[in-house]
């Protein structure tokens, strides 16, 4: 079983409100969904989508052939309907009649039902209770969904509306599949967020962008449940040198932005390096350059954030690969840079953080919070205490300033001796920059490899990174009937991970980067890295996600070139 | 011993002090020793941050906590640590070009939020540190190495611009005015609040116009009947600037700050202190089943 | 046909706009293109500079030059242009959290070049694009998706602020009071240095606190007889928010441009006509011998 | 014939004004000088000290042992004594008598006749008078350069001091060299802005930041005869959008910073790129990270600027190899950044931008403007004029606002349509991605391949890039009696020039990168774009910059290994 229900129409029309009832609904009924939404940087008007995608196995990525295409106006109809099939459903509106080339259509009185439901906002209800009949769906569960979404002053319209809608259509599709564990359903950004709330993160400061914004409102959301601080910043500097300014005086804190506030971030990302302040920064990436495609995906600031800012100092940069990954990598992003009191760097994008996954819950069990911070050891010396001594591993004991006796703690942007005073001296600096650096060896000890996925030794083998994961390990699995094939989906990016790529077989013909960009800026990164060139690459950069079909698609036609 | 010795002993750092022989930095950096001192606090409870430039050297010349972060960029750290640990006492240390023209926005905003930091700007209207560039504060005409046909810009009234922005604490000083700076360093640190001291300071090297005696001659104090709680004269006051220059406190008001407005952490431990294992987010992930 | 259909035709573009219906942006948008038309100007003749958010969407949905930048950046871009071709008539449209959040630093330094500009701000006291959260303009207190406890910062004063940094005109204006905002739209285009209009305009979609009928219900034109050559009245005048709202021009003052101050250049062509050729430079190498 | 005189001090005693007297001085004598300044950042106190080299033949890079040291304080003669041979002098106040360890010291009455002369302010002028002694100079050229740098009022007192300083000392040296052709003596700031100058730069923002400030100064000094603007901007978010806002207007525009100012540009690079709006950056280098070392040296900012901004865009990044390349480069500059409409980025550093050099005169003869502006044919025409027009080599005829009749133009950060308006088309997206990174590859073959020095087919092979070039040259020329060796300097770094690489020789034992930074950038670049991976390297990262003999030297010890 695996399904997939498109729901469009104009922004304000109340699509993202079908899209949830529709999510929570397959939810509760225990199958497997993934839910990607596409949408225009404009408030009302325009042309949005969710396609909600629906199994009875885990999903990975979105589909685009349709079962069922419910249009709440005309340009739904238009733009989606060559997604049809022979066994495919519209749903719409009788007043959107036209010519469909393919598919069943339903012209359906979805505004007439509404307006006898009480009003004409029900209109996309309506439309969910065509559907839910088409699959037969247990009607138990759907009322308490309907209650959780909407207020009791318009949930009994709705309720109305959703049986209107059922006695429009006929059961059509049958679904199959056994009850299962519980889920969860959750967004990239949520996870992110919630991988900071289980680190400990005590403050955040950040300024508004899409499409990172959802992990600012999701973090201001539990404010005073987790008793945390989030605060809108004047700007994107002013966002990180809060963080950092939060992080020297003691909390776990965070920063998130995209690219274009990434850009004004760049300085204190130095900032955070050089006075070895821990900081974990979320860039959610969309399509530049600047202010490009607002509210689409793109994995085009790689190249960008691997070496941001002046100068040379270790910084990791992971990428979220899933919600799941997002929540765990987050997590560890929190631990790293205590660790290693640098800044560490997590790469998502729209896709990931927007799509909406069923996923097994997180388990909490096997997490702990390392702090890393210097104990009464070193504050009840008699000594000085020394930010920056030079020590074998080149990390510092760090403490906080007003918790350590009499201690005092000086942080320094200028190049800087033990004490943390402003200095010139030339072999001061080669001793702090061979510290600085020192931990960048450490860290490609602590990377992870690539995830794995097809088969061993492959002969052909995609290369892939971050939200790209999903898509790329459904297309595997459509193409591994007829190739030998497999992927390396990295996580971790900086520094690059290179064993398994070292390890790939002289039987691998075609090595092939898959990215959501123009450049194929894994593949530079992977040359640079490890001397290692891609034999061809498969780039998509026109801010619409790659499903793994379409991965499978584009792989069959380089193969047959 | 004196005051200003003792403050010295316990507020002394043994690092070099590169300012010219002859600045106005040194006066500063004596009041604000002073300044501590006579409030009993002790050099773990400070927290200087300053941004870059000359000014902003200052927190390598006393023995505190200490941020010397980036040029423009001081009060969103000082802000932020503040928040984090409320049980310190924070004050910013920067120049006129730090505060005013690369952190501008830093400056407005920051007044908005009203954290109770204290923010003492060492004004020498000049850039000091990059050889004398005109700042925000130098006179429209004034000729340096950039502004080689005299400034373009007229200059900013930071008083003025404070008490727009709603600060509840504006002042100014002058380094040749000790006892009366460190006052009004002792009432800023003590009031609750962002407090704002503009502190005219001469740059022997660079500034050639706004000497010590250029500003010896114009200064005056604001007389003890000046009503400081009052919004609109702070702002006539504040126009005056000239033949005659005020010092003191133009303005001076207690209302919320930052953390009156935190209330969800009215009853727990500072955020520095904040006790928390993963297992607390758990219930956020049930939210999501 | 009315000044406002001719004004359509000239000034039309075949850009399809994205405002929400019943948006506060529509009423300027007219307003702009009937100033235009009033004051004989000619498409070829305007460069229209916006940021990023919905107001700066508007360059967009009118006929003339444009450039449409960074969020926060569009005062620098605006000022450069008219530096560099004194004849284009330049005016900013931007919104709240473009001019005074992201762009505040600009808009204080923009204010002291006086360049001679027209600054719109569509002020819905919101972040329209990105979904509602505060602006620097948002009350106190107000909740939003990301001021979920309500807004911790007060909000700044546009008017004070801009009056504060010396600016040379400075006016609010209401989307419901659209001849109102038209003339006012014509004095600040009209008038010599950098002119600001901070425009009132209900966001139908974000801010359900400050609707159309809030301000209707508080703005009053100011009288005939107020004078706007003061500035220490104008200050007075600006502290007024809450009841009742103000608008008009709340000062005016005629000084020098930043152009009158390129004394150098006021008998060549405007920059963007320069004539040059690389011999022209090399009397510059002679001192170098 | 080559000598070298160190001249130290605290900042304030007036070590510059010694060594301009010193270089003009030796400039009009006819012999070439080659003067590199160390100084700190700070005003008063501290240690300054110059290095003013000279000799019969073009010099490429400074010297650190010594033939005259002039210490006008005691920390000079403790720092650099032992940079002292058999055959030095060493010219220092009898105050500071101590033991050295090698060559002669003269112990003068610098400051008893500096009195003499009029103030104890002249003390360096008389010690300036006993070297001229101690190479016993023309003085009949050493007046006009005293009276152009001196005020009338202080004249009289300082030729006095000279005067008396000439009695002090016996000649020692031998000056050895024909009267050459007139020459020039320039930084590499200086002909930045000269080269900007003569391209026609009209507009100029900036903000000061070491050691980039020279540039803008420079141009501020001719603000009223070149009849231009340069405008000290609030921040370097203003300065880039400002001069972007100019070059939009039609003027050519430029501005300049060091790495931690560009932080700050990032977003406005990229808005150049996506606004097609041509732009010269000057990024004068400086140790990071952050703050680092304000008034040092380093090569470490060339990652940064290669893929600074989110997204993907073309941008052409020139290293300045020298004070006559900077010129013709900076010039170059202007001509690409209209022609391809990108932003144009110069690299120099703070060595570069501060030693003064001499060299033959510019020559203007060969200079030619190309503005590469649409003509009427474009305006007149009757369709709407489109800005980005999507044409067969990517470039879009380029109009000016209010200089192109009835036309409008209007400039987009967004993802635009060919008339500038905001798209959320996929395919338009695909169309102007396309067309912009069209022209990285016309760039690719508009790069000018590295400087060859040293024998042809060598078998040890340096790379090098930017001002790194001379200190090579010279190190090949210690070199190149006892080895076969070569090296290949670059200056147009990105797109990197590859032919010259890919065309090395199989009998190359050796590949050896020298920068001054700690990682190696050039070499990972290579790395990326040519799979050819370095052997070894000399990396110099203390602040300080490489000299001929210390490249020697290393090049050696890695040879030796
Ligand atoms: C991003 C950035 N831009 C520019 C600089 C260069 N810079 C250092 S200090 C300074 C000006 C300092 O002026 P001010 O704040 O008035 O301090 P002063 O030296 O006068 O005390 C500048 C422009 C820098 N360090 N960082
Ligand atoms: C550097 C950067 N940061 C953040 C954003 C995201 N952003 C776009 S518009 C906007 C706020 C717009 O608010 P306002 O200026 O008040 O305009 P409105 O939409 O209300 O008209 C923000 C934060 C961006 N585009 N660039
Ligand atoms: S340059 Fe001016 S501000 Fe800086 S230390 Fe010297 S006198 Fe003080
Ligand atoms: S969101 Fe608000 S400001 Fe934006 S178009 Fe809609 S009503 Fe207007
Ligand atoms: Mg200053
Ligand atoms: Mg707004």
């Amino acid at each position: 079983m695996d399904f997939n229900i498109l729901v469009g129409g104009a922004a304000g029309q109340g699509v993202d409100t079908v899209a949830k009832v529709l999510e929570l609904i397959l939810k509760k009924q225990g199958v497997e969904v993934f839910s990607h939404k596409d949408y225009m940087s404009r408030v009302r008007g325009g042309h949005n989508f969710h396609q909600i995608r629906f199994a009875d196995r885990p999903l990975y990525s979105h589909r685009e052939d349709l079962d069922v295409l419910i249009a709440l106006d005309a340009t739904t109809v238009k733009v989606h309907s060559s997604q049809l099939s022979a066994q495919s459903v519209l749903i719409a509106d009788e007043s959107y009649r036209t010519e469909i080339s393919a598919g069943k259509a339903l012209w359906l009185p979805l505004k007439e039902k509404a307006v006898e439901a009480g009003t004409k906002l029900t209109e996309g209800t309506v439309a969910v209770g065509a559907v839910l009949r088409l699959f037969d769906f247990d009607f138990a569960k759907v009322w308490p969904v309907l209650q959780s979404l909407f207020k009791v002053e318009i949930f009994e319209v709705n309720r109305r509306a959703l049986e209107l809608g059922y006695t429009l259509t006929e059961p059509q599709f049958k679904l199959e599949f056994t009850e299962s564990q519980p889920k969860i359903m959750v967004t990239g950004n949520q996870a992110i967020g919630l991988g900071a709330l289980a680190a400990g993160v005590s403050f955040y400061s950040g300024y508004p962008m899409t499409p990172s914004t959802g992990i600012m409102s999701y973090l201001a959301s539990k404010m005073e449940e987790a008793g945390i601080v989030v605060e809108q910043a004047e700007d994107e500097i002013a966002a990180i040198n809060m963080a950092i300014g939060a992080s020297y005086a003691g909390a776990r804190a965070m920063t998130a932005t995209s690219g274009g506030g990434f850009c004004l971030m760049v300085e204190g990302l130095g900032l955070a390096a050089m006075t070895e302040t821990p900081l974990v920064i979320a860039e959610i990436q969309r399509p530049g350059p600047v202010t490009g495609f607002p509210t689409r995906t793109e994995q085009g600031d790689l190249a960008f954030v691997l070496t941001a800012s002046q100068g040379e100092f270790p910084r990791m940069i992971i990428a979220l690969r899933d919600p799941e990954d997002a929540f765990y990598q987050t997590f560890r992003a929190f631990n790293l840079a205590d660790k290693f009191q640098i800044p560490v760097i997590l790469l998502g994008d729209q896709y990931l953080g927007d799509y909406y996954q069923t996923i097994p819950p997180f388990d909490f069990s096997g997490l702990t919070i390392e702090r890393a911070l210097a104990g009464e050891e070193v504050w009840k010396q008699t000594e000085h205490y020394q930010r920056y001594k030079l020590t074998e591993n080149g990390i510092s004991p760090r403490l906080v300033p007003g918790r350590c006796g009499t201690q005092v703690v000086l942080a320094d942007s200028d190049e800087h001796t033990e004490d943390g005073h402003i200095t010139e001296a030339a072999d001061v600096r080669v001793a702090m920059t061979n510290k600085r650096m020192q931990r960048l060896e450490q860290l490609r000890e602590e990377v992870q490899e690539p995830w794995v996925v097809g088969q061993t030794d492959p002969e052909i083998v995609l290369l892939a990174w971050g939200s790209s994961a999903g898509p790329v390990r459904e297309a595997i699995e459509l193409l591994e009937e007829d190739y030998s094939i497999g992927a390396l989906i990295f996580g971790d990016i900086y520094p690059l991970p290179t064993k398994l790529l070292k390890d790939l077989k002289p039987n691998v013909t075609m090595l092939i980067n898959v990215e959501q960009n123009a450049t194929g800026q894994l593949a530079a990164l992977i040359r640079q890295e490890a001397l290692i060139a891609c034999t061809h690459s498969i780039l998509r950069y026109d801010g619409r996600p790659m499903s793994g079909q379409y991965i499978s698609d584009r792989v069959k036609e380089v193969i047959s070139k | 011993m004196t005051t200003e010795e003792q403050s010295q002993k316990l507020f002394d750092s043994d690092d070099e002090i590169a300012w010219c022989p002859g600045c106005g930095n040194f006066a500063i950096l004596t009041a604000i020793k002073t300044a501590l001192f006579e409030l009993n606090k002790r050099p773990e409870e400070i927290l200087m941050v300053s941004g870059i430039g000359q000014a902003a050297k200052l927190p390598h010349y006393i023995r505190t906590n200490g941020f010397n972060g980036l040029h423009g960029r001081a009060l969103p750290p000082a802000v932020a640590a503040k928040i984090v640990n409320p049980e310190l006492t924070v004050i910013v240390h920067s120049g006129d070009g730090d505060t005013y023209g690369e952190g501008g926005n830093h400056f407005i905003h920051n007044i908005r939020r009203n954290v109770d930091i204290a923010h003492f700007v060492h004004d020498n209207q000049i850039y000091a540190l990059t050889k004398g560039q005109a700042s925000p504060t130098t006179a429209l005409g004034q000729v340096t190495g950039i502004q080689t046909k005299g400034n373009l810009d007229q200059p900013l009234n930071p008083i003025m611009l404070a008490l727009a922005a709603g600060a509840s604490f504006v002042a100014r000083g002058f380094t040749g005015h000790q006892e009366h700076l460190i006052n009004l360093m002792k009432e800023a640190i003590s009031h609750p609040g962002y407090a704002l001291i503009d502190i005219l300071q001469p740059c022997v090297s660079f500034n050639k116009v706004n000497t010590h005696r250029w500003y010896a001659d114009r200064v005056y104090e604001l007389p003890k009947e000046y009503d400081t709680g009052n919004l609109s004269q702070a702002l006539e006051q504040a126009l005056e600037w000239g033949e005659k220059i005020p010092i003191g406190i133009f303005y001076r008001e207690e209302k919320p700050t930052f953390s009156d407005h935190l209330v969800w952490l009215a009853d727990r431990p500072p955020l520095v202190d904040r006790v928390w294992e993963p297992r607390d987010a758990e219930k956020f992930m049930k939210e999501l089943e």
